[in-house]
């Protein structure tokens, strides 16, 4: 027991890992008990994040070194800088971590009757074991060499599975191939800022180089080419073109787990920008730059989502919008940093609007894509002009999605309004007019989600969806799950804001405390 | 200048990389483009490991006294070659599958997630 | 319009490129080299082996060595998933 | 107070809302039952009146997705037209934005 | 694909052979010579993609089994990880065996000498273990995408 204790920062991701390894074998042997496995090790890789949680935040940040002779040795004797590759796990970290294991638990889940006896099953169970593994890397590492090898597991487990159906339709083969591409530059793009690192300090480690940065030329060409692709990553308007084709092409449980890896990007560039380049970088401009992408996927998202027909189209650009508000939030914390006042006033409150709103947004948008999900696996279209009426034979559905609904577009007392009220309130001493914008792109997501609500579950039930039932127990479960959650965040907010979400932006605010775990010297 | 040939050859790889994947129609074209973006971030990559007049660090039968290059370039080079096959060859089977059900492969057809 | 701004775009990217590929630090004597230096005189001690290169690869950043061969084997997984039930 | 949420000016809690709510609701009830009680169910009276015109047939009546917000989508006309004309689906312009993107940060923090 | 002419097919015969021994001398010399498990594998494979080539999708299928080479590969990554795994009693990674004096564990000369092939702990096992997966997980891309190319060939022709 103790050695699991000792070494959870890895387990959590070697056992779905060696899962995906076995899950070949396995199938040889009985195809059935694939879908039931790979639930069971996700199961089990989310225990141990939670208990990992724990530690964490009454502990403090973690660190393991691979192959080291003791797991928090970062230092070999007599040098001043790291040359294992370690996990250094803060609170931000877990908190991401946190998402990442119940999105994925959840998603493995729904899967077991969405993805029932089709050929190719094994094969996708195993990527979506390895789409976590990359997802938990990307959350836990503290190297960056390390960093992008697991970027791009994400992103090719990601494109092979929105291109899982790629054998039957053209479209789904299409969007995978845009997100590979994209993805592709980022990641190149990536691992060319990391050579510029490595060239002018001869260090990987995240924690060292904020010890040894000086924000010179070059240091300023790397975070002008990390900031873009990163942002890509995590859908920013005018980056955002691949978020729909890859969300509405993608089978409905991926389509939650790849909310949570775009938001796993995000965390990449927040700790970029706050753990590397601290206040040594210019925050005002830097800042000012991720609160121009954000308002910009604020509206622009919401504004191209009311026009749209396709009900998984329709939540994707929504998830634009979504991510919008947490550069809002996030960008405003990052432009006042340099400033003890205004960030004591109202930054360090933005930044939890924005932090706590990644969690809120995993939660429900997962729902909603959930549901969307379960209309498809019933009526067999995602075209909401030919949908009408599902309410009357699809009822738990109906009220996941009505819970959905308020919760997106910020009603009290769902967990969106808390985080939204959370970023207005701190917006609005920064600067009034960006939080009029997002409360006019909250009423606008409002509108649109009654338009999905009227056309798909309202009206008349229609005559060729007459057989419609309510989908299997255990897609039934995940979304319950997630409706569970969004009701308790929503009536008790103070406690995820006070217990997760305040030290994860204490986490990223004090650089000292990041480098100080690997460096000593706290 | 002239010393800094390697990079320049880097700048180059990486944008005519760049400009294949803008303004080139053909999606085969478009997976040289990748791969040619890739080979110019590995050469950078090699490039910043290379220690004038020394020798490749590997210790069996190797002339002694002589300075060694810096070996963590080559390893990280090494991983991300093996990535870059994965990727080429992913890219290459999605564009076959796109070929087997639109016919073309042409970008400019290949739209039909639009708007 | 768009096409104007893209072409100036990348002109702009290209000189960018060229610019700091020539302003790059000169070739061929990286200023600080800490980490290599540990490499190449304790690898052999370390681990054992003559070839620095692979010490690193398998010991030192064993893990980036895991995370590869796991990106070739999703990328062969992805690729049987994209062709199941081609009949030849 | 348990449930209470710190915004910096001011605090949200949402026991209290509900508790509002309840109350409210209960009033607005409790005002409607006391009103005058010659409404009948299923009379005359709950006709919707058409200006005389027989009712239409319900399946007539669902308006589907593409109508709704016809004049939002119909009054921001010049808005929109740039905005879906920008969403080529072509992956050399997907491309380019991003390295246009690029470019401006490039030039942004260059000159900062 | 059909298969290539009578010369082709029997110079592949002479040199498929060699091809696949250089390689695995290659992938257990990794420790020792400039190489290792990745490049190994790379090269065994090329002898595969050249009897795919040479012989055609179809015949080649009688001696090269897609199923044979993914059941490899699991076999060869879960080695892997089972070596990490292995030296969890201390950290993930650690390398148990150099200069332990078991297997592979034999202290290696300091500074230049002609090498040892009872040295480096871990690295040679995990060499063989990487070099199987390399060179079973690049035969099954070559043999699955020379099968898929047949329909695109169909509709070229067509």
């Amino acid at each position: 027991m103790n050695i699991l204790l000792n070494n959870s920062p890895i387990l959590i991701l070697a056992l779905p890992l060696l899962a995906a390894f076995l899950i070949p074998l396995i199938s040889r042997i009985n195809k059935k008990t694939v879908g039931s496995f790979s639930a069971l090790v996700l199961a089990i890789s989310l225990v141990m994040t939670i208990f990992l949680a724990v530690k964490v935040i009454t502990v403090g940040p973690q660190v393991y070194v691979f192959g080291a002779k003791s797991s928090g040795l970062t230092l070999p004797s007599g040098l001043s800088v790291p040359i294992r590759i370690m996990f250094q796990v803060d609170a931000m970290g877990i908190f991401m971590g946190l998402i990442t294991a119940t999105v994925s638990f959840l998603g493995a889940i729904y899967s077991l009757a969405f993805i029932k006896n089709q050929e190719g099953m094994d094969k996708f169970y195993s990527l979506l074991l390895l789409l976590t593994v990359g997802m938990f890397g990307m959350e836990f590492t503290g190297d960056l060499f390390n960093f992008f090898v697991f970027l791009e597991i994400a992103s090719i487990a990601s494109v092979a599975l929105i291109a899982y159906r790629g054998i039957n339709a053209g479209e789904p083969a299409e969007a995978g191939l845009k997100y590979m591409i994209v993805s592709s530059i980022s990641a190149l793009v990536v691992l060319f800022a990391i050579g510029i690192f490595y060239g002018e300090y001869d260090l990987l480690n995240i924690a060292a180089l904020a010890n040894m940065i000086k924000y010179s030329q070059l240091d300023k060409i790397a975070l002008a080419l990390l900031l873009p692709v990163l942002a890509m990553k995590s859908g920013a308007v005018p980056m955002h073109m691949w978020t729909p084709d890859a969300y509405s092409e993608a089978p409905a449980p991926i389509t939650m787990i790849l909310v949570a890896a775009s938001q796993a990007s995000l965390y990449a560039l927040f700790r970029i920008l706050f753990s590397l380049y601290n206040v040594s970088s210019n925050t005002l401009t830097a800042g000012w730059i991720i609160i121009v992408f954000g308002v910009l996927s604020m509206f622009i998202g919401v504004t191209m989502a009311i026009v749209q027909k396709d009900i998984k189209r329709l939540m994707a650009y929504h998830a634009v919008s979504q991510t919008g508000y947490m550069l809002l939030g996030v960008g405003v914390g990052l432009a006042v940093l340099s400033n003890p006042i205004a960030l004591k006033e109202y930054g360090i409150t933005s930044l939890e609007g924005g932090i706590f709103h990644i969690m809120n947004h995993a939660m429900y948008k997962g729902l909603l894509f959930l549901t969307a999900g379960a209309l498809f696996f019933r009526t067999g279209t995602r075209n909401l002009n030919k949908m009408g009426g599902l309410a009357h034979s699809m009822k738990y559905t109906t009220i996941f999605f009505i819970i959905g609904a308020a919760a997106i577009a910020g009603l009290p007392p769902f967990n969106g309004f808390a985080s939204k009220l959370l970023i207005y309130e701190s917006v609005y001493k920064f600067n009034p007019l960006l939080s009029i914008i997002a409360m006019v792109v909250s009423i606008l997501t409002l509108a649109s989600f009654v338009k999905v609500f009227h056309s798909a579950f309202l009206g008349p039930k229609l005559p060729q969806f007459n057989d419609v039932r309510e989908v299997p127990q255990s897609m039934v479960f995940s979304m319950a799950v997630l409706s569970c959650i969004i009701i308790f965040f929503g009536l008790f907010p103070d406690l995820i804001v006070d217990n997760l979400v305040h030290p994860a932006v204490m986490a990223l605010v004090e650089q000292v405390k990041y480098t100080g775990t690997v460096l000593g010297g706290m | 200048m002239i010393d800094n040939l390697p990079y320049i050859a880097v700048a180059i790889f990486i944008g005519l990389g760049i400009y294949t994947l803008m303004y080139k129609k053909n999606l085969i074209k478009i997976a040289i483009g990748i791969c040619l973006i890739e080979n110019g971030v590995n050469l950078f990559l090699i490039t910043l490991g290379y220690r004038k007049g020394a020798v490749a660090p590997i210790y069996t039968m190797a002339p002694s006294g002589q300075s060694m290059v810096l070996p963590t370039p080559q390893a990280l080079t090494l991983t991300s070659i093996v990535i870059g096959i994965a990727t080429t060859a992913l890219i290459l089977s999605v564009v076959m599958m796109i070929y087997k059900h639109y016919g073309t492969l042409d970008t400019d057809e290949i739209r039909r997630l639009r708007g | 319009m768009k096409k104007i701004i893209f072409a100036v775009a990348f002109l702009i990217f290209a000189s960018f490129l060229l610019v700091s590929a020539i302003n790059m630090r000169t070739f061929g004597d990286p200023a600080i080299s800490d980490m290599d230096d540990y490499f190449i005189e304790n690898a052999q001690k370390e681990t054992g082996a003559n070839n620095v290169v692979t010490s690193i690869v398998f010991d030192y950043r064993g893990f980036d060595t895991l995370g590869e061969a796991t990106v070739l084997f999703t990328a062969v997984v992805g690729i049987v998933a994209l062709f199941r039930g081609v009949k030849k | 107070m348990f449930g209470l949420l710190e915004t910096g000016s001011g605090f949200w809690s949402a026991i209290i809302w509900v508790i509002a709510v309840l109350v409210i609701g209960y009033a607005v009830v409790y005002i409607r039952n006391k009103g005058e009680d010659s409404y009948k169910k299923d009379s005359e009276q709950v006709k919707p009146f058409i200006s005389g015109n027989p009712e239409g047939s319900k399946e007539a009546s669902h308006l589907s997705a593409s109508h709704i917000y016809w004049g939002f989508t119909e009054a921001l006309k010049g808005y929109y037209k740039p905005l879906i004309e920008m969403h080529t689906g072509n992956i050399n312009d997907y491309s380019s934005w991003i390295i246009t993107v690029t470019v401006i940060v490039l030039i942004i923090i260059g000159v900062s | 694909m059909k298969g290539m002419s009578k010369i082709v097919k029997t110079v592949a015969n002479f040199v498929y052979g060699f091809i696949i021994i250089f390689g695995f001398y290659i992938i257990v010399h990794g420790h020792l010579t400039p190489g290792g498990g990745f490049q190994g594998g790379a090269v065994v494979a090329s002898a595969f993609a050249l009897a795919l080539v040479s012989y055609g999708s179809v015949n080649s299928q009688k001696f090269l089994k897609k199923d044979i080479f993914s059941l490899f590969e699991s076999f060869g990554l879960t080695l892997f990880i089972v070596l990490a795994f292995s030296g969890l009693g201390i950290t993930f990674f650690y390398n148990f065996l150099a200069n332990s004096g078991n297997w592979f564990g034999d202290a290696a000369v300091i500074g230049t000498n002609p090498g040892n092939m009872n040295t480096g702990g871990l690295i040679p096992l995990m060499n063989i273990a990487v070099g199987l997966e390399v060179l079973s997980a690049l035969g099954v891309i070559v043999l699955v995408m020379a099968k898929g190319a047949e329909f695109t060939r169909k509709k070229e022709n067509s």
